[in-house]
């Protein structure tokens, strides 16, 4: 090989600590280089192109770039050694600004290191292989897992798109979270009203497949080419026959059925419809109050039912599809607040979440808009909202800030008193947090024009006293202890991610935080994409946002995956895994630790032999740390190339 | 021993002493207990060598190291233009002088088997082997007849015996609480020469003790009948399957054996300066004959026991004057890890060939 | 009916569905026995399972695959099919177990230490049990020792005697030697400090010769004939003579072996230099143990190093 | 010599390319000063890092092996740290028994954010390996032991 070595100055930022010249005279000396200079700015257009002149000059086969890290400038390189006529992996940089100039002064050490890491990464180079991507044909239609609104954003962006869309959710209707709203901050707007159309547009759009009342049972295959099977529960209803009549939902015994819809605000049956505006408007039974599944005697519904839909032996199905991407939009749930013993423990009925009270104002609620004490159906006068419940709360594993509690109370305190005229809201809050377009003006309004009064300060018990609660808690500006006597109080419940999100995570072959929110590719520049190709992001499965950027992302999801599946054909990355036929005995072990199926056994010749999918292998290389001969190795990073680095090390 | 040859003496006592004195000259090796095995070691000052129990491997890496270093080499860049390189070879050292004391009787017979080939006996000498006749030719052998035979021994089979004298520069008898050394070259001369003349009375003690012993060992059988018998089952699959079966075709047998002289050579090498090793290689290995192309002639360890049997036993006979490769030490019995025993599969070869 | 005799008989009744059963049958010497290839009743004669049936035959196994074979087993033996079973490097199916109570087995080392100068173990005219001793026939007379003093090591520590997944078992099973293995050796050995320890492995480490024997007598070196101590393509050790290339191979077997170590010697027995080569796989199955409850060779899960747990509740990475 | 003779002690470290790679680029663009005895070998993910490379710089002459990759849950790849970890630990039983102490070795998992982690992690550990002082290599070498260093050939 003809090796050339590039030594980067980058202006002052290495020069100044690294004798450039020095280190390029040094690794003339190294095996197979026959070319070694320093440079004052190898990435810019004059570096690239002394590095091209050079090869052409020198007839290099290989080049080593001694600069800033791999992780920024490597394709920069790699792009130029390519137009120089040379494969790009027949290049190598080491890291002599990162891990050198900028860590320490001592020039001495600095020239001697970084001349070491040059020769790691000649001693590697003289080992590298051409490699060249492969090419496969892509499916053309995305997965949107999750009908909330980011989910419904991302699905009717890409069917609008041409995409085809699977959508893919849990409950029986879409419209997640944001359905159970009243309204939202900062414009005080119908949530129904806004996300209703949308909702409508999922269900009538040509490219939509919607599976409602469904969940992601598998997914196997790689970017482009996902294969995915969808669990349909079992609804008891058969759908293709269900008018949403809503008859089934009148005559039904059963009463007292948990209302999921509705947060538990109020009961209701068995077979029900979610609410008036589901998406798909269908009944499904709730095997779990059922009578005729509990007790064994009842099938009013099927009596009652004009159009015979009722199936009580309808057992769950499996869907499979075929996918070229995904979108993860799972959203979040609240957190179990009961934790607190300082708020009851939801041993007083009249401690209420968020979102119950949200249904309590809803029009369509099972108040009907009216808001009254779940114990004695009377209307609140003294409000009590307290925020950060479950959110900043390290105690509780929740250090988080949840992001939107600080604005939906602030409307909630607003809607009270459009509600009821003379009532009074109390806010406890830790700190207001309202940066966004009209947010901070809101939480001024609720103060100045709706007369709530907040207080900076945490409360550090709720009692009952004859029939009120007593709020009591420190007013930490003021500095004094207050107690409030509330009709009524309202949990500023903070999110987390929902449950089941590490077991999704694991299916689609992506990480999680250690809450289980999903991993982004990069915290600032690949906010949607995830670390396994062709699975992107949206909404607050990635961490908790309001609406606003949930929509946001689902439209930059949409476009991650629009652009992905516009191309005919995908490359395949080269440095994958690869098998030496010879050496492999057809032990299993790499087939067993691959986090991504990407390896199994054939046939040959009767001998049992391990292959790898190419285009599955991500090219961590864990098979051939675990391969005990070595049969099996990471193109790019082999056993050799990475021995050469230990002994370019060790052994000088 | 004979009667023409000069005799001397040394007692155990005084044998520390003296062998510190000969190290002054070489490097003096000799058996010395090594947790359960007994190895051929450079002796140092005061220590004695252990003449009681039989060496668990043969004193031939002494003439023929496990693994040596041929020469290294190096690219010297032109100061005027760093990309060109001159290579520069640097040879290996001369060896220096060497003693084997108390080499077995079987083990310098061994070199009997090595020296034809190293000569390059085959190619009129023109191939001789530099790097293994300088030290055979600096390499002194005081043979320590044996005492007794062991179960796994044959000496007599092949054309030793346990006092024989082939291949030593000095034969040393144990008798009357030393050694009588019977010298047999110029060199062993030299050896012996600050050394008083043993009195009759040793010397004929060490003629008993040499009587006594070559009396106890069992008859030999005769196997003037298996280098024919070996070639004409060069195709007996179904034969060697069942001889290798419990074989788990290790290297012991062949790393243990004074006889087998089989080499490869590698180069490990930067890319710019390294060395180019010769080192022991085995005919049980799969990797002994695996070609360049992935194609390996002697895939299964029948293949392979069936060469080493084969090569002993008839092929480097019909070679070299009818002179079997092997000297009847037994290591490769007594070693083997799964009890596979050469002298059973001669004879079962012999009795099979009659058969067929 | 003697043990002997129910196991021939054992061998017999299973042999017709088998293409032959391994046991041990008449060595070079009297101290030794061989590993027995039997394939009709013929064979038969001089089976010997006991003391001197040293050999793990579940080493042969691997390289018989694809016909049904039977092996006599001691409980070590059975723990090493148990393992290659659950790494399916050979199917259940394929073998029949016939167990026998193992009483342990000689050690000729000991032997030689025991025998001391009265000969060399290569000497012996031949051995005969008598209740707790073996009397060996020397050329210096009978030599009468304890047969705990020569039995191997690995039976001392003994908890699992009896063939545990035989598909027949001759005989009364026998209690454990120990009721656990707690790798006193290991602490014994380790406490020594590194700087005895790297002398103690410089000095044994320059008798090896590299015959690999310690590799090709474990029944679980899968990789056979592409072991990594011999390849260019990865080249992980070069062919010279040297203690680093040498221990650096120790610790690939050792490494190889760590969470798939049955405890079974063979490595160290096979030997011919007694270089005490299973320290270093019993330090890491003490580790493993300790990491993991794990012993290989019992029960089927998967062998810990080719699993793993997102909560490790021994392991404390993040203390220093 | 690789390393600064009487300065620095022969450090080597194998980092996963996605976190602590990255953990230590974000150290240098933060300007974090540490010590620099340490040669970072980059690797896809800490599953690759086969135990043996350990084991091939501990007894080819390192004087202490540092290898670092994502924290749980947030591998790249999913699970190779969780491989890594236990492979790692286990090699961990292996070192005082083979006569190497054990404190030459260590693992950690640094995120690409934590630079200063990163700092505090290398400054720690060049500390624990100086207080140890430079390993004795294993005595036994007659055969490469020639290899002349390459620099020693311009001149």
């Amino acid at each position: 090989m003809r090796i050339g070595v590039f030594i980067c100055h980058c202006g002052s930022n290495i020069a100044g600590t690294v004798d450039c010249a020095g280190v390029a005279q040094r690794a003339a000396a190294y095996p197979d280089v026959v070319y070694s200079t320093d440079i004052m700015y190898a990435c810019a257009e004059p570096g690239q192109d002394a590095v091209i002149a050079a090869v052409k000059e020198h007839g290099l086969t290989g080049v080593v770039v001694a600069s800033c890290t791999p992780r920024m400038h490597e394709p920069t390189f790699r792009k130029a050694v390519e137009r120089a006529g040379i494969n790009r992996y027949m290049f190598e940089m080491a890291n002599i600004r990162e891990h050198v100039s900028w860590i320490g002064k001592d020039v001495e050490a600095n020239t001697n290191k970084a001349a070491e890491l040059v020769r790691m990464a000649a001693a590697k180079l003289r080992l590298n292989r051409e490699l060249k991507p492969k090419s496969f044909p892509v499916t053309k239609r995305v997965l949107v897992i999750g009908g909330g609104v980011a989910g419904i954003q991302a699905a009717l962006d890409a069917a609008d798109a041409g995409l085809e869309v699977v959508m893919v959710e849990k409950q029986p209707t879409i419209g997640g979270k944001m359905a159970k709203l009243d309204k939202t901050f900062p414009t005080v707007d119908c949530s129904s009203c806004i996300l209703g159309p949308r909702m409508v547009d999922v269900a009538q759009h040509p490219n939509i497949t919607l599976y409602a009342y469904s969940e992601l049972e598998e997914v196997s295959g790689y970017v482009g080419n996902f294969d995915v099977k969808i669990r349909k529960k079992a609804t008891y209803v058969n759908w293709d026959k269900c008018t949403g009549c809503g008859l089934c939902t009148e005559k039904c015994p059963s009463k007292k059925s948990y209302d999921r819809f509705n947060e538990g605000v109020g009961p209701t049956t068995a077979i029900l419809i979610p609410f008036p505006q589901a998406i798909p408007k269908k009944a499904s039974i709730e095997r779990d109050y059922c009578r005729l599944f509990n007790q064994g005697k009842c099938g009013v519904c099927a009596k009652v039912c004009p159009t015979g839909a009722i199936d009580y032996a309808m057992q769950d199905e499996i869907v499979e599809v075929k996918v070229g991407g995904i979108v993860a939009a799972t959203g979040y749930d609240l957190v179990d607040w009961t934790v607190y013993g300082e708020y009851g423990a939801g041993r007083y009925p009249d401690v209420v979440t968020s979102l119950q009270y949200e249904r309590m104002l809803s029009a369509s609620g099972p108040t009907g808009g009216h808001i009254k004490r779940p114990s004695d159906g009377k209307e609140p006068k003294d409000v009590v909202f307290i925020q950060c419940v479950a959110s900043r709360d390290p105690s509780i594993g929740r250090p988080y800030c949840s992001g939107f509690c600080c604005m939906y109370t602030a409307k909630q305190a607003i809607l009270t008193k459009d509600h009821i005229p003379d009532s009074q809201s109390y806010v406890f809050y830790m700190d207001i947090r309202s940066p966004g377009k009209g947010y901070d003006e809101f939480t001024r309004r609720v103060q100045e024009e709706y007369g709530a009064r907040y207080v900076r300060g945490r409360v550090s018990m709720i009692y009952p006293k004859g029939g009120k609660l007593v709020v009591r808690g420190a007013d930490t500006l003021m500095g004094g202890q207050v107690e409030v006597e509330a009709d009524l109080v309202v949990l500023a419940v903070g999110g987390e991610a929902a449950a089941g999100s590490p077991a999704l995570a694991e299916k689609l072959r992506i990480s999680y935080d250690g809450y289980g929110f999903f991993m982004e590719g990069h915290p600032k520049l690949k906010p949607v994409e995830t670390n396994t190709a062709g699975v992107f992001l949206a909404g607050a499965c990635q961490g908790l946002k309001d609406i606003p950027s949930s929509v946001a992302q689902g439209s930059a999801a949409a476009a991650k995956a629009i652009g992905l599946l516009s191309r005919n054909m995908l490359d395949s990355d080269p440095q994958i895994a690869f098998v030496s036929v010879n050496r492999c005995v057809g032990c299993r072990k790499c087939i067993e630790v691959c986090p991504f199926k990407a390896i199994r056994e054939i046939d040959m010749r009767g001998q049992p032999k391990a292959e790898v999918i190419e285009t599955v292998c991500q090219g961590c290389g864990l098979c051939n740390a675990t391969c005990p001969q070595g049969a099996i190795q990471l193109s790019h990073f082999t056993d050799n190339q990475i021995l050469a680095e230990v002994e370019a090390l060790c052994r000088f | 021993m004979s009667a023409e040859t000069v005799k001397k003496f040394i007692s155990f006592d005084a044998l520390p002493g003296f062998l510190a004195r000969a190290a002054e000259h070489g490097t003096v090796y000799a058996p010395r207990r090594e947790g359960s095995a007994v190895v051929y070691r450079p002796l140092k000052p005061g220590d004695a060598p252990e003449l009681g129990a039989r060496p668990t491997e043969s004193c031939k890496h002494v003439v023929f190291p496990r693994s040596e270093t041929l020469f290294s080499f190096a690219g010297k860049a032109d100061a005027a233009q760093p990309a060109v390189r001159r290579p520069v070879l640097t040879e290996s050292p001369e060896p220096g002088p060497a003693v084997v004391f108390g080499a077995l009787s079987c083990d310098a017979r061994g070199f009997l088997a090595f020296d034809p080939v190293y000569k390059g006996s085959g190619t009129g000498g023109a191939a001789a082997d530099t790097y293994y006749l300088r030290r055979r030719s600096r390499t002194l052998l005081v043979v320590k007849a044996c005492k007794s035979a062991l179960n796994t021994c044959f000496c007599n089979w092949v054309g030793g015996g346990p006092a024989s004298a082939q291949g030593a520069d000095v034969l040393a008898v144990e008798a009357e609480q030393g050694l009588v050394l019977d010298i047999l070259s110029e060199q062993g001369a030299i050896f012996a020469e600050t050394l008083p003349a043993a009195s009759e009375g040793q010397v004929g003690a060490a003629l008993a003790a040499v009587k006594a012993v070559e009396d106890s060992l069992p008859k030999a059988a005769e196997l003037s009948a298996a280098p024919a018998a070996l070639a004409s089952l060069f195709s007996s699959a179904e034969f060697w399957k069942n001889e290798s079966a419990h074989c788990l075709y290790c290297g012991a047998c062949t790393y243990l054996c004074p006889t087998c002289y089989c080499f490869n050579i590698t180069d490990e090498s930067d890319g710019l300066s390294g060395v180019r090793l010769r080192s022991w290689d085995n005919c049980m290995s799969p990797l002994f004959t695996l070609e360049a192309s992935g194609h390996n002639p002697r895939p299964n360890k029948a293949d392979r026991l069936k060469n080493r049997v084969g090569h002993k036993f008839s092929y480097y006979p019909s070679l070299h004057a009818g002179r079997f490769s092997c000297c009847g030490c037994g290591r490769c019995i007594k070693s083997c890890p799964s009890s596979v025993d050469i002298r059973k599969i001669v004879l079962d070869a012999v009795k099979e060939a009659a058969n067929v | 009916m003697s043990i002997q005799d129910e196991l021939k008989s054992a061998i017999m009744a299973a042999l017709p569905d088998l293409s032959c059963v391994i046991g041990w049958g008449p060595g070079p010497e009297p101290l030794r026995a061989a590993p027995l290839f039997i394939r009709g009743e013929a064979d038969l004669e001089g089976f010997t399972a006991g003391f001197l049936s040293v050999n793990n035959p579940a080493l042969y196994l691997p390289s018989l695959k694809g016909s049904k074979v039977g092996i006599v087993a001691k409980g070590c033996d059975a723990r090493s099919v148990g393992q290659l079973v659950t790494e399916t490097l050979i199917k259940r199916e394929e073998v029949h177990v016939i167990g026998y109570p193992c009483g342990g087995v000689i050690d000729v080392d000991k032997v030689a230490a025991g025998l001391a100068d009265a000969c060399e173990p290569g000497e012996v005219g031949a051995l005969r049990e008598d209740g707790d001793d073996v009397v060996l026939d020397t050329p210096k007379g009978e030599v009468r020792l304890a047969k705990k003093d020569v039995t191997a090591d690995k039976c001392g520590r003994c908890t699992f005697p009896n063939a545990e997944n035989a598909d027949v078992f001759v005989g009364i099973r026998r209690a454990p030697a120990a009721a656990e293995d707690t790798y006193a050796d290991i602490a014994e050995f380790e406490a020594r400090g590194t700087e005895e320890l790297k002398a103690f492995w410089e000095k044994e480490m320059s008798r090896c010769i590299r015959c690999y024997a310690c590799r090709n007598a474990c029944p679980l070196c899968v990789c056979r004939d592409h072991c990594i101590a011999a390849s260019r393509e990865p080249h992980w050790v070069s062919q010279a003579d040297d203690v680093p290339d040498k221990l650096f191979f120790q610790v690939i077997h050792a490494v190889h072996l760590s969470g798939r170590c049955t405890g079974c010697g063979e490595c160290e027995r096979a030997c011919p230099l007694g270089i005490p080569v299973l320290k270093l796989k019993r330090a890491l199955s003490r580790r493993v143990e300790n990491l993991f409850g794990y012993k290989a060779g019992i029960g089927t899960e998967t062998p810990p190093l080719l699993t793993f747990a997102i909560e490790e509740s021994t392991i404390k990475e993040r203390d220093w | 010599m690789s390393v600064l003779e009487g300065k620095e002690l022969r450090i080597v470290g194998f980092l996963c390319n996605w976190c602590s790679y990255g953990g230590a680029d974000t150290a240098g663009v933060g300007r974090f000063t540490q010590p620099t005895d340490l040669r970072i070998i980059r690797v896809p993910c800490s599953g690759r890092i086969n135990p043996l490379f350990v084991m091939k710089a501990l007894i080819g002459g390192a004087d202490g092996v540092l290898v670092s990759g994502c924290h749980p849950r947030d591998c790249h790849y999913a699970e190779g740290n969780y491989y890594a970890r236990r492979r790692l630990e286990v090699l961990k039983g292996l070192l005082p028994v083979l006569g190497i102490n054990p404190s030459r070795f260590e693992y950690t998992w640094v995120s690409a954010s934590e630079g200063q982690r990163w700092q505090h992690v290398v400054e720690t550990f060049t500390a624990r390996i100086h207080a140890l002082g430079p390993a004795q290599a294993f005595a036994g070498t007659t055969g490469p032991a020639n290899h002349n260093r390459a620099d020693a050939m311009v001149s």
